[in-house]
């Protein structure tokens, strides 16, 4: 069940948008107030929480011990999960993680992995035997839409959070993460993109496009979401958005 | 974590309070963005959201009944909250203790004012430190509140506890874990009404009278907490409008 | 789903109990005939059966070899499960156990688990590598109230049953059973504590609080249940009615 | 439990039956206090409670059939009752035992008489000793009666099978593990009407044709002993007036 | 949800039966058109698909190393799973197997496992450790009724279709088939007995026997479903049916 | 499966192909016999048939949309279809795809037309060789059009990726584990709206724009290959008739 926002006021979003304007005041490619905070959480190996507007993510990271996956014996393990906490948002609602969610962690995920953000390879307490698991948890806390950048924000941030083990096993000086991707979201709302929507601009956008991209610029992970399409040159314009914006946010990550 | 040698040294404890005295805490009223109420509470090391929705339509319907309202309560550990990581999801464990925390509150609600809908209570606990559903129940008690859903009053919670032959007040986690017995208590402290009493160790008839005394205390402390925090909560709308 | 019972027929039980009377003519403090029977399962190392009134539980204790839990390597593995089945009520469902049969386990458990009622360190096979797990199993065959007192009897009438195995890696002379902690339910009802509800009195009930007291009447675990509140003073009167009722029932135990 | 070395010794079975001879057995109409109907059946070492509720409101309703009622059967086995505790709750056994006990009553019943209704049948395997879903049909057909439910006849089960080239009556624990055919059977005896067939294991022709006649006989002998039960708790019904 | 056939279909297919005829023109022992193919699925070591009529199963083998169960050291492990897919049937629905699903991989299983088919002692890497599992799945991909026999007969094919391995721990010239089981199901409508029901005469049918014979004749496992009942010269003629169909069936599998 | 030494020789793929060239692919139109529509679909050694049914009425009627037809569907891979034995039902990764896939196809649906009704389309993956996503996409296009649903074009899916430093079409199962990036999409070929759109790996701004270019060469060839499947269903109906 979606959020019902009524035709007039969904009309009334979507003509301001094809004007160029937004109903807060923002310009199209601007962010609501983004803030970072980190080391917030003593059970866990690093935090942060990540507040875009109303939008309000924790993420936890822990490390613990257990055995490598069999096809990468020489790799440590990263698995990200996510929770689409019922108190977030009226209509989330308790039981399984439903797709909404599991696309979330997967986006998070991909964007992390396949920057080689973290060097798995250096997780290795013996190989093909025991490895370090680096469990990202999202909780979703307060839901006013682009859930996917605030919960990737909040991921790299905690990662940037995790220190050195006290732990039996542990051997690394530091915690080895290599990158920071930043996942910047594009939308098209009658046809033009804005990044960072609201909830309401959410429930009115045809179409949305996910890039990932890391401090040079090129791009680790994408994921095109919703019942519309784009055009190729859409495509190129949201990378240059993107990666404009990774840059601002990745600023905040100290 | 390994055992302390001692619990108790020179009559204070391991974090250096007074056998009475409870762990510092703090309440936030309105906590949370989306939540029709919500609160936000520390106890010690422990670190509590909670949030409310409703009185609103029950989903699925054949849930709701003719002359109250449900109310519903979920609390959730969340996997960082905890040295192990906690697999997501209900277990055994937060199943309970979603039940009580329900039952526990419910002695203050009006529901029959409110049929066929339903009162959902969320708390989240995103750090733990022994007393996770007292911190639970004092924020969901200000997060009701905080909804202007009207309640007899409010509720307020804290564990007493057995360590070392000595009865304590708000255990914090080696207490819990090392300790002889662990008691959470939830009361109506004006009324000195009782409204969730678990308890798992070792208590004399003695030691149980005093160890409720105690509890009362601290109810009674945590109790003016919850109000102050509603009540500063109330003041900035006021500034604000 | 409850079951339904008329208004009429609960005024009648609630205000009878107020004159500190019962329909069926019992006094406050007085529980029903309550039978216990052992040793009735061979497939089971240890079994009883409670009838109290109408209520009808049935226990089977299981001692199997398996792995210590991490954090107690020199420790047996005590399980408590039960089964609300749906042919002790007609509101009984099929399914995973609900909150009503996961709490009336955990009860129990923990009864026995707090009075230290089994000496969990002498189930050690091997250190941190091989124990004994005493699974106890409660079946609900027939619910006519009082179901926590019922299954916390039967569950330490089954221990009691339980004799030394005739299994490899059992080294022991007899099942190091120390403690016989019983569970006495008081429940409150228009202002008045009774014992032993049965149902249609449990449907008419404020609260309750089940006093689990060991032999020599100190308190090992406590819970109270249902949407009212106790006083200070009614729960003390509570522990004494407890505390006279488990040494009747202890006595059962033989 | 080593196999062992023989099943059978001078023409009798390690129990000391003959092969065309039941185990003990026991059949009690009415055990159960809350059911509409139940029974208890001890066929060897089963132990086996059936209890019935119905003809009920069905829920969710949409599982409902608008001309006839729904016969749902739920054949369990208590996790104490198996050498290895068992684990909670449905396996694929245990689904597949629910739907051919299902099947073998449905041939009796005059479900056309309830339509929207259920009709639920519970069975419960409190010790097993091979032929569990055999007791379970037994005692929940005396339970179906028992709750007063209109029924053409009553459905008396036995297995069969083979042990070292004999062809068996009523398998034991031991038969069953290291024989070599299992043929549990359902029947309306007057009618001769096979309502549960599965088998499992080797039988010739001729072989399969004795297992049969021997299995009418044994189900003829349990059929008695059904309608005793009944019999019984109706005079004592009677009494009671 | 059965699929709904009006009462009149169903009346003129039960009274056709009854006069011996069948609404395709099939004499009451023929089955529709049958055939089989091998070799499909690279990613198995085994597959084949059966089509009769339009009922079109399709199973793949595969074998892995794995542990033996604990009763069972010297044995290799059989199990057999399958899928109704929704794609296969309006009535079939999403979700975890339901209790027809269940029924036929364990009517399949049953034949082959009692027929020692398979020579799962030969399957024994190392005993009490290591072991070769057969896996044998089966997607019905369009049911047209008689999926047991569809089924049943593909996996048969199947394991037929498995070659010796070429992997570490597999010391076989060959996989190590004895027997070729086939399963025949005779339904009853109307008081005759008919081979190989369409689905419209699955939904006329009183009762249903399926018999699974080996190659000598003799029965290895046999399972009836539905709410009706047979007579003892039923099942006897049921036998004498199954084991002629049989015999043409085994020729299909080359 | 170790990592070959190298993924490109001479300009040329392992299995032989140009890096803009396709794999050998075949589509079949109308491939089941009991859905409403349905493909089969090749494409390399993947092997996929999708089905469609619907517009149907939708169980539970509560997850029907008053003013638009639900569109559902579900990818899902059989146990067999890959190296490792897949354990059947849903998992994170299956319940991803399915998402996408529905997104993928939305945008050609006229979905507003049926009220109430669901359409319901299934993927079933026999044999997996990277790129199962793609395949499922273009299957569940023709089913769509096989069921005779109106749509405004047909939706085309391949995926491109890199490989040492090269920019390659419909990567291959070793491409796909030991290169670099892969980047499925799926277009409205004519319209060139892209519908599908996910990369993992690492790709320049240059890189990117070239690989979108070649993404829509691959599905534009797969596009006339759809069309010539109905047309073939289309002509072989037409001469049953």
């Amino acid at each position: 069940m979606a959020e019902i926002v009524s035709r007039v006021k969904r009309d009334y979003i979507a003509s301001l948008i094809q004007q160029g304007k937004r109903a807060d005041g923002r310009a199209t490619d601007q962010f609501r107030e983004v803030s970072v905070e980190k080391d917030l959480i003593k059970t866990a190996d690093g935090s942060a929480r990540v507040k875009i507007g109303k939008t309000h993510v924790l993420v936890g990271v822990k490390l613990q011990k257990g055995e490598p996956f069999p096809d990468t014996p020489d790799s440590g393990v990263l698995i990200v999960g996510s929770e689409l906490l019922p108190m977030a948002s009226p209509t989330f609602e308790v039981g399984p993680p439903r797709e909404e969610a599991i696309e979330l962690a997967r986006v998070v995920d991909r964007g992390i992995r396949e920057s080689e953000s973290i060097d798995l390879d250096k997780l290795v307490i013996k190989s093909g035997e025991e490895v370090w698991s680096v469990f990202i948890d999202i909780d979703v806390l307060d839901h006013d839409g682009n859930l996917i950048d605030a919960s990737a924000l909040a991921a790299i941030a905690a990662l940037t959070d995790v220190k050195a083990l006290k732990e039996e096993g542990w051997t690394l000086p530091e915690f080895p993460l290599k990158e920071k991707p930043v996942a910047v979201t594009v939308v098209k709302v009658n046809g033009k993109l804005i990044v960072d929507p609201k909830l309401d601009e959410e429930q009115v956008m045809d179409a949305r496009l996910t890039i990932v991209t890391t401090e040079d610029d090129s791009i680790c992970a994408m994921q095109k979401g919703c019942a519309g399409s784009f055009q190729k040159e859409e495509i190129e314009q949201a990378y240059v958005i993107a990666r404009g914006k990774a840059a601002e946010l990745r600023k905040l990550l100290g | 974590m390994d055992k302390p040698e001692k619990l108790m040294i020179d009559g204070k404890r391991l974090d250096g309070r007074s056998p009475e005295e409870l762990r510092p805490f703090k309440i936030v009223a309105g906590a949370l963005e989306r939540a029709d109420g919500s609160a936000y509470v520390e106890m010690g090391n422990n670190k509590v959201f909670a949030a409310v929705y409703g009185p609103r339509e029950m989903h699925p319907r054949h849930h709701a009944l003719p002359d109250q309202a449900v109310l519903r309560c979920r609390y959730n550990m969340a996997p960082f909250s905890v040295d192990d990581r906690k697999k997501p999801g209900p277990n055994r464990r937060s199943i309970e203790i979603s039940k009580v925390t329900r039952e526990a509150l419910e002695p203050v609600m009006f529901l029959e004012l409110y049929p066929r809908s339903v009162i959902d209570v969320f708390v989240e606990v995103l750090q733990a430190d022994a007393g996770t559903r007292t911190a639970g129940i004092n924020a969901a008690s200000v997060a009701l509140a905080d909804a202007g859903i009207p309640m007899k009053d409010l509720v307020s919670s804290v564990a007493v506890g057995k360590v070392e032959e000595t009865v304590v007040m708000d255990l914090f986690k080696e207490e819990d874990q090392w300790g002889t017995t662990d008691m959470p208590i939830a009361m109506i402290p004006r009324k000195k009404a009782i409204t969730l009493l678990q308890m798992d160790g070792h208590f004399t008839e003695e030691e149980f009278k005093y160890a409720l005394d105690l509890a009362s205390r601290g109810c009674t402390q945590i109790y003016e907490a919850q109000r102050q925090a509603l009540k500063e909560k109330y003041t900035m709308r006021k500034e604000e409008e």
